[in-house]
């Protein structure tokens, strides 16, 4: 384990930023997200989490793909600067390995997600204050994972705790990380430990698979849809939901192809143009998000794709609560 | 560098302003070039966002002209219109669109040579916010 | 690493009306460099998406047999945006293509049956590329029968090529409309009612069937009542599609995405999707 | 407030058990705290689900245009009584479809303002008549109800609903000296850049989920413009320019349907200060036709009429 100062890890974010691109937590009107830094002093640590999940940096929510002119593929997107992720929660680091297995599985590589992650070091700062909301611990996760990360800041007061996860995250390390003393690593654990016995929620997924799979056609997803909005702030604000459209924006020979995020919760994510639509109503997709979330995700990649972040219960405009959604469907 | 012309997009209402637009045609007045016009049945044909997706497009200015009340063509086109304009109008001066950006006209048939005047005067008026930068659209589609 | 968002540029070779109602059109298209031609490797079943430059993209089967080496052959029903703009293109125009995309029908598991294919409307295009390729290698297959059905003579697919197939002696062709003109001489109703009629032999068989929802709805009952096992019927999905690849997520059906994991099935796999198709 | 709940519950319970209507919308306990969550009680048995208290934010009007032909009884506060008005004014209900369970509102409690307002979590509320006590690990605070009202129950002036079948609760004094649009009138004193940068900086935090749309009774529209493929009127991506359409034609669709519930605002996770546009949108209304909306059943929505008479002196006439 190593350590380094709240100072010096200023100093060493602002060396970063002459061959990095550093995305961090920032402080808009109250609302965080991660956006590109230009000095140390952009940056707010003292945060809960991120509005907007930061599966943006790997799958922003509009991203040309490639551009084009009478015909011909003028540029494909790419991103050639290195770029650090900096102060992300275990939680989101987490969702970051699910969105792996949808863009880089064995199949068909998506080239804009895996050049971006490619090109990322992900440095995590542990969570020490979960809120209510948030379940981490019952998908495997806990407020100082160290999945998915490069490096994990475990914040003891004065100074960062640095746990070094992989080689791509020991080599962006400077003198200025030294060894932390056998007191502080302690310390640290003490924190971990304490912080983890603060989250309340628990959730159990075990069985909810199974559950679900008989579940299709209950009169549950009827009551569970009444209330919705079919508005997408629980797809967009999710970190694992990764649904999207492809679109072109074009103007005489010049134009480029785009892609947005999209979510199940609109009626026209499956409007054929034919007017068929295979789930017409609030109820079906209503349905489609939580089972694919709950079923069909575990069935393809043997595990949920939750993470327990808490954003969609916070941010809910009618505070429908994904935790008592699992328990009713266990119950049901 | 000489100064960009502003462009202008007119809407004009069939029955009226355009045949005003006509009339200013063929009895020889000039006017400036920098209008383009489209021509609609009725000034209550115009959707607000067809003026915002002239502005987004890079539009200078547009101008909506149709006929004096009373005179519409489906006897009440232009009183409904004047309504939905009024809001519009005051919106867009409200979030912080030059004033002059949109602009409005009665124009009849017979002012052939008002019409070349109405079009002066806004094509002066929107030489002098310059080229439009907000609402545009920022990689130009 | 290949990017599987760029399309291929290709240009439109020939194009013909295929219908009375001039909605259907086919489009031979052809490659525009030998490289992609050579790596094009496609079975029939499997679709391309069709990009159009500053139009977008939308699935369409390749109506073409692989053995068609000049051509890949798609046929456009004129509905959105996409395809009104296939449908001004002319001869020589440029366009891309994403494939070949999803599987295909199990030709391994049909060789040495009997094969009952059955298509109703503008859904022959696949089931044109499997007769084509099903006759190239004819000997390995025992009787094939195809029954299709329009709503009226004018509009049927590749009207030339079906008289051909009736003129062969290997092969049982019932071509049915659900309206006959002054010309028509042959079968009038619709495909079920064909089907309980020409009564194919469920013996050492597999169907393949592709059509409207409705025309599936009513032949499904009619092949189960011949005695065709559920996994011994084939058929095709449908679905929104963007990216071709099991990744936009609105082509899925449980866990399977129709556009990587199809849009091939059989009935005994469909009976355990939900039904949201 | 235990009353008007208790009173609820009873008329909801009768309701049902008469046959009378096929479900009743009213608000449960919210799984957050300062929050309540809309229910739909079909059920006699589910009647105790029913609260109300200083929480319970959304309008409820927002569900009435997808119930298709059942009867259904509705919580309403002045403002959901006002977009039921509208609403059936609109065409889009009937009223003999609702059973309006009317509420004097003593308006709803601004929670993310509270929470920005204490160091941590809140952990416990309890709200008192005119107080609201919030605990967290390591503060205790009490909030004064009246002081931390959304801001558009600040400015309302019609807490009592408007329409009721049933009406639970003594009704509530108005604010009649508020002035509704002061914070509009403020904002147009403002410099037009200023104006601009203002609105821009709003519009560019939007992430287009919609959920301003969606919690908005009076956005019924079958296909919305934004969503339209044919003409498509705009892009889905994050262009700033495409956001500001989106807000203006949104702002604009609401002349003379918006009755300033403030829904849209806080259903909006990036807490969007959508209220400024409505807010013009509802004056101009006033100013130019002189119309509020969800008043009175027999003047029909100001866009869908005109008057000869009507002001045009932002028009060029010639004269």
């Amino acid at each position: 384990m190593k350590k380094i100062s709240k100072e010096d890890m200023n100093r060493f974010i602002q060396s970063l930023l002459s061959d990095y691109t550093v995305y961090a937590p920032v402080n808009i009107d109250g609302i965080f997200s991660f956006k590109p830094i230009t000095n140390f002093q952009g940056i707010d640590l003292n945060y809960q989490n991120s509005k907007k999940p930061p599966k943006e940096i790997f799958f922003p929510q509009s991203e040309t793909m490639f551009e084009y002119e009478k015909g011909k593929v003028t540029s494909a997107e790419k991103v050639s600067r290195k770029r650090i992720l900096l102060g992300i929660r275990p939680c989101d680091a987490k969702a970051n390995l699910l969105l792996d297995n949808v863009f880089a599985g064995e199949d068909y590589q998506d080239v804009y997600y895996i050049n971006k992650r490619e090109n990322t070091i992900i440095i995590g700062l542990g969570c020490r204050r979960p809120l209510s909301t948030c379940f981490c611990t019952s998908f495997g996760g806990s407020p100082f994972s160290r999945d998915g990360l490069d490096i994990l800041l475990i914040d003891i007061g004065n100074k960062y705790i640095v746990d070094v996860v992989t080689d791509k995250g020991k080599e962006i390390l400077t003198d200025k990380f030294t060894e932390a003393s056998e007191e502080e690593v302690k310390l640290a654990e003490k924190i971990k430990r304490e912080t983890e016995k603060r989250i309340k929620s628990e959730v159990k997924i075990e069985g909810v698979k199974e559950k679900l799979d008989t579940m299709f056609e209950s009169p549950f997803w009827d009551k569970l849809s009444e209330r919705c909005l079919r508005c997408a702030v629980c797809s967009y604000l999710c970190p694992t939901c990764h649904c999207f459209d492809i679109a072109d924006e074009a103007k005489d020979s010049q134009g480029r192809r785009i892609r947005n995020w999209d979510s199940c919760m609109f009626p026209l994510f499956t409007l054929q143009t034919s007017g068929h639509n295979p789930r017409p109503t609030d109820k079906e997709r209503m349905r489609q998000r939580v089972m694919h979330k709950f079923n069909y995700f575990i069935g393809n990649y043997k595990r949920a794709a939750c993470v327990g972040c808490g954003r969609c219960i916070l941010n809910c405009p009618v505070n429908i609560d994904i935790r008592k959604v699992l328990k009713e469907i266990l119950t049901s | 560098m000489r100064e960009k012309e502003p462009k202008i997009l007119a809407f004009l209402c069939n029955w009226c302003s355009y045949a005003g637009a006509d009339l200013a045609g063929v009895s020889r007045i000039q006017y400036p070039p920098n209008v383009r016009v489209i021509r609609v049945p009725c000034s209550s044909r115009i959707n607000p966002l067809f003026i915002l997706k002239a502005l987004q497009q890079g539009i200078d200015g547009v101008l909506v002209a149709g006929c004096h009340p009373g005179d519409c063509h489906y006897i009440s086109g232009n009183y409904v219109a004047r309504r939905k304009f009024a809001i519009i109008k005051s919106l867009l001066e409200y979030i912080g669109v030059e004033k002059d950006r949109v602009q409005f006209a009665w124009i009849s048939a017979a002012e052939g040579a008002r019409f070349a005047q109405v079009i002066k005067k806004v094509t002066e008026k929107v030489r002098r916010l310059g080229p439009i930068e907000k609402l545009v659209k920022t990689r130009g589609i | 690493m290949r990017n599987p968002y760029l399309p291929i540029p290709v240009k439109v070779k020939k194009t013909f009306i295929e219908s009375e109602d001039r909605m259907l059109k086919t489009l031979d298209l052809i490659f525009l460099n030998k490289e992609n031609k050579e790596n094009f490797k496609f079975m029939p079943g499997q679709f391309c998406e069709i990009s159009l430059w500053g139009k977008g993209e939308a699935p369409f089967g390749i109506a073409s047999s692989p053995l068609e080496k000049d051509y890949l052959r798609f046929t456009v029903n004129r509905v959105g945006i996409v395809t009104t703009a296939l449908h001004y293109l002319k001869e020589g125009d440029g366009l891309g293509i994403r494939g070949p995309l999803g599987n295909y029908y199990p030709i391994e598991l049909f060789k040495g049956k009997n094969i009952v294919i059955i298509g109703g409307g503008f859904a022959f295009t696949t089931l044109r590329a499997l007769t084509k390729y099903l006759l190239a290698y004819r000997e390995d297959f025992k009787d094939i029968t195809i029954i299709y059905g329009a709503r009226t003579p004018g509009m049927l697919l590749y009207k030339e090529e079906l008289k051909e197939w009736e003129r062969r002696e290997d092969l049982k062709v019932c071509i049915t409309v659900d309206k006959g003109d002054k010309g028509w001489q042959g079968l009038v109703g619709f495909v079920p009612t064909i089907i309980e009629r020409k009564a194919p032999s469920p013996e050492d068989a597999y169907a393949v069937i592709c059509g409207p929802p409705i025309m599936i709805k009513f032949t499904l009952p009619k092949l189960i009542a011949l005695g065709f096992p559920p996994e011994r019927i084939y058929t095709s999905l449908e679905m929104r599609m963007k990216c071709g690849i099991g990744k936009c997520g609105r082509c899925n059906i449980g866990r399977f995405y129709v556009c990587k994991d199809g849009p091939v099935f059989n009935y005994a796999q469909l009976e355990k999707l939900p039904k949201e198709y | 407030m235990q009353e008007v709940q208790r009173k609820i519950r009873e008329k909801a319970r009768n309701l049902l058990l008469a046959g009378s209507v096929d479900f009743v919308i009213g608000f449960e306990e919210g799984a957050l705290l300062l929050r309540a969550s809309p229910v739909f009680i079909h059920k006699e048995n589910d009647v105790e689900k029913l609260i109300w208290d200083s929480f319970c934010e959304n309008n409820l009007a927002a569900y009435l245009t997808k119930i298709g032909n059942k009867r259904v009884a509705v919580v309403a506060k002045g403002c959901d009584s006002r977009s039921i008005v509208a609403l059936i004014v609109e065409g889009q209900i009937k009223r003999e479809q609702i059973v309006v369970i009317g509420i004097p509102c003593q308006g709803m409690i601004d929670r993310r303002r509270i929470e920005k307002e204490v160091e941590g979590e809140i952990l416990e509320v309890k709200e008192k008549s005119d107080e609201i006590l919030v605990k967290g690990d390591s503060f205790e605070k009490v909030f004064k109800k009246e002081d931390y009202l959304y801001p558009s129950c600040r400015t309302c002036k019609h807490h009592n609903p408007v329409i009721s079948d049933i009406l639970i609760g003594k009704e509530v004094k108005e604010r009649a000296q508020v002035d509704e649009y002061a914070e509009v009138d403020e904002y147009e004193k403002k410099s037009v850049d200023e104006r601009w940068d203002y609105f821009n900086k709003e519009v560019n935090k939007c992430i287009r989920c919609y959920a301003c749309r969606q919690a908005c009774p009076m956005c019924y529209c079958e296909e919305c413009f934004v969503d339209n493929s044919y003409p498509r009127w705009l892009e889905k991506g994050l262009d700033s320019s495409d956001l500001a359409v989106w807000h203006i034609i949104r702002a604009y669709h609401q002349a003379g349907r918006c009755v300033d519930c403030g829904s849209c605002e806080r259903a909006c996770p990036m807490e969007i200060n959508l209220r400024f546009l409505t807010k013009k949108i509802n004056k101009e209304v006033k100013n130019y036709f002189n119309f509020k909306t969800g008043l009175d059943f027999a003047i029909p929505p100001p866009l869908a009429t005109f008057n000869v008479e009507d002001r045009q002196d932002f028009i060029d006439s010639g004269e």
